[in-house]
């Protein structure tokens, strides 16, 4: 059976159309890269200051100022173009941004997403999060559907301090896809072998069940 | 990504009463070919959003003469008598804006932002109907975002997936709104191939832009 | 006897130091650059977007997109940099102009400027005017004493629409040197051949005169 | 004017408490050598406006493995674990700030501009003693300019007289921390003549910087 890693990214991809500028987080959302359609081809931006993002270069041909926003070396696909921040930010804040793919620690019915500290844990900052989810025009969660420990990441309410309020449009995991609406989440779609009632067990906040929930096509 | 296009999709594209940017100052960097294609479209009661309105016969000063704008968003109308008869008969809505409060008032609304607080302008008559704001007891005015429907660039260079790049004092508001208008038509000198231009000395990337034709 | 242009022209640019980024406006103040001392470079800023701003092109050699904030063909000297209208206007606005120079229809004892409209009879707008005066750290007025049919423009009040409000710094004209205070308009200087009483004369505000007017070194 | 200088003059110009700007983008884009030269002069009690705190021993993170810092304002800290445990332990102060606002914050000082209003973080603990504006149904954060003593800008060429070209991602913060600071110390790695960079490809205009060294 595939993973995590491949049912999310997989379902995530369907989600672009050819040309749309994604924003990819760091971890899970980055594999969304990895299993887009062929006929779709998207271009990543990256927050430190260009668009046109490309592969990891083969070792050796590193460039040490061509880095992603993890600090990796990366490469720039032609087409690209490199900006400075305060472009990089009216890029995203402006509504130029498809989409935007992030963890999340927490998100909720209403579409609140906490990702970026833990009191007294882990502050790492919000860094450029919190400007993607407020601009970009589709803010698409990709994560594991539990935390480590089993507990559920998908509630009725936050309680981690928030990134952003009411921004959070999609929800991929390994047992669904769900779409975030005015009345609470949707489960649209169940990864093969999942059933509703394991969905929803592992789910803080009540799912909404439509009468054709369909198996994730990956 | 091919984005060049023909002039005909481009007029298709304009209708009455749009709200339409048009890059360039006294005519320098206005993508003059693109004026005239609104000219020869005939839409009427637009309202454009440009430094200036030129002279008579150049430049947005085209539209002015025409007389197929209702309202203009500028900074300047000096040069263009016409322009200034217009006003006077009440056949034309003039809003004058300091220059440089209409520069940050367009990237406003392409980067997002919900307004800027500017020093110039206050206890002028430009500060009428707005916000003042005190800070560190200097009073400012909160300007807000313009957009539009199209914006209208001139570059000199364009790719055909349409990153842009300018030439001298033609780049002037061309940046700005190549980022604030829901449909981004660009006039460029010369047409190059993807991957042709540096990805240092591209100044608007293209995927900003919608459309482009050879100017 | 020199002429008002060159007076107020060498009067200015002595108000300059090595270096400095100046602004000057279309008119009497584009003269300024004529007059400058030979010790002195300053470098000029163009509000349409370069600095470094360089003289008229010979006839035959201008570039249709080298021209500066009057649309005037001119060139840019070695070391100068184009800009965006954005950028151009962070320059004035952010404190970074050494001084602008500009023409007046009125100045007043407060400092107020007015210079871009007449209602009802000339209204071009204010252009880059109401940046310069708000943003340069200097204001200079540079400006024929009287109006054309001889009454004052320097006034306890300004009557026409402002262009901005207490940021006259300085009012150089054919008749001389004043500074604007916090407690009215300072004759610092005279043109040589002007007295006192002739200048007060011609200037609605009433002058404080320091026990030392100069007479200005033309 | 020739700008260029030595590390010597450029270590003359810290002292203690001052503010600084120090770009780069986990050390992508930060002047090593100067932040070498403020480690070296042991200047005490300093802020720091920066996009993050790097890596222990490389880039900003240098200062703070020193202790020379009072307050970081910055967007994020998560690679660098010393600066972590000196928060928790109350030996620095942290400002977290989106990293958008971060850069229009420090934009809005270098353009004079009193302040701008973005929606990134409403609702979070950002807003905390912030105005709220709203316009057209949304809410916005009334975010205020920053400002420095001192910034410090890496740069991929300048010529003498301080026009700058960064490279790729090195160019990150540092064109709009080269416009917000009282004196701007830029680290090249490449000096060189007057008129040999051409008016277009320049990214920071000479006009904004004060020293140059060879980094």
């Amino acid at each position: 059976m595939a993973n995590t890693r491949e049912i999310v990214g997989k379902r995530v991809a369907r989600l672009f159309k050819n040309g749309d500028l994604v924003n990819l987080g760091i971890g899970m959302p980055t594999a969304v890269a990895n299993y887009l359609p062929e006929d779709v081809n998207i271009i990543l931006h990256s927050e430190n200051g260009f668009v046109g993002l490309g592969a990891t270069p083969p070792e050796g041909q590193e460039q040490k100022d061509i880095v992603n926003a993890g600090g990796q070396p990366v490469t720039i696909l032609p087409g690209g173009a490199f900006f400075d921040s305060a472009m990089s930010f009216a890029i995203i804040r402006g509504g130029h941004l498809a989409a935007t793919v992030l963890g999340a620690l927490q998100v909720d019915e209403r579409g609140n997403l906490a990702n970026w500290m833990v009191p007294g844990k882990m502050v790492p900052g919000m860094g450029g999060a919190m400007d993607l989810v407020a601009g970009a025009r589709k803010v698409i969660i990709a994560m594991e559907h539990t935390a480590k420990d089993g507990s559920p990441k998908i509630l009725k309410l936050c309680n981690l301090p928030l990134t952003a309020v009411q921004e959070v449009d999609y929800i991929v995991t390994e047992l669904g896809f769900m779409e975030i609406t005015a009345e609470g989440i949707v489960l649209k779609e169940l990864a093969p072998g999942v059933t509703i009632e394991e969905i929803q067990s592992k789910t803080e906040a009540t799912l909404i069940i439509p009468p054709n929930v369909e198996t994730m096509n990956i | 990504m091919n984005k060049v296009t023909t002039r005909q999709e481009v007029i298709d594209k304009f209708s009455d009463g749009q709200t339409i940017m048009i890059g360039g100052f006294l005519a320098t960097g206005t993508p003059e070919s693109l004026v005239d294609a609104l000219v020869e479209k005939k839409v009427s009661d637009l309202t454009i959003i440009t430094n200036d309105t030129a002279f008579i016969g150049k430049g947005t000063g085209k539209l002015i003469v025409s007389k197929q704008i209702k309202k203009a968003i500028v900074s300047h109308i000096g040069t263009n008598a016409e322009t200034g008869r217009q006003m006077n008969a009440g056949e034309i809505d003039i809003e004058l804006v300091p220059q440089g409060t209409l520069a940050e008032r367009i990237r406003c609304a392409g980067a997002g932002l919900g307004g800027v607080l500017t020093p110039t302008g206050v206890g002028t008559i430009v500060e009428e109907g707005k916000e003042k704001i005190i800070r560190d007891g200097k009073t400012y005015l909160l300007e807000t975002p313009l957009s539009a429907d199209i914006a209208l660039i001139k570059a000199a260079k364009a790719d055909t997936f349409g990153n842009l790049v300018y030439f001298r004092s033609a780049r002037n508001f061309n940046p700005m709104m190549a980022m604030a208008a829901k449909l981004v038509i660009v006039e460029a000198e010369e047409i190059v191939e993807v991957g042709s231009l540096d990805p240092d000395e591209i100044m608007t990337p293209g995927v900003l832009v919608d459309m482009i034709i050879k100017g």
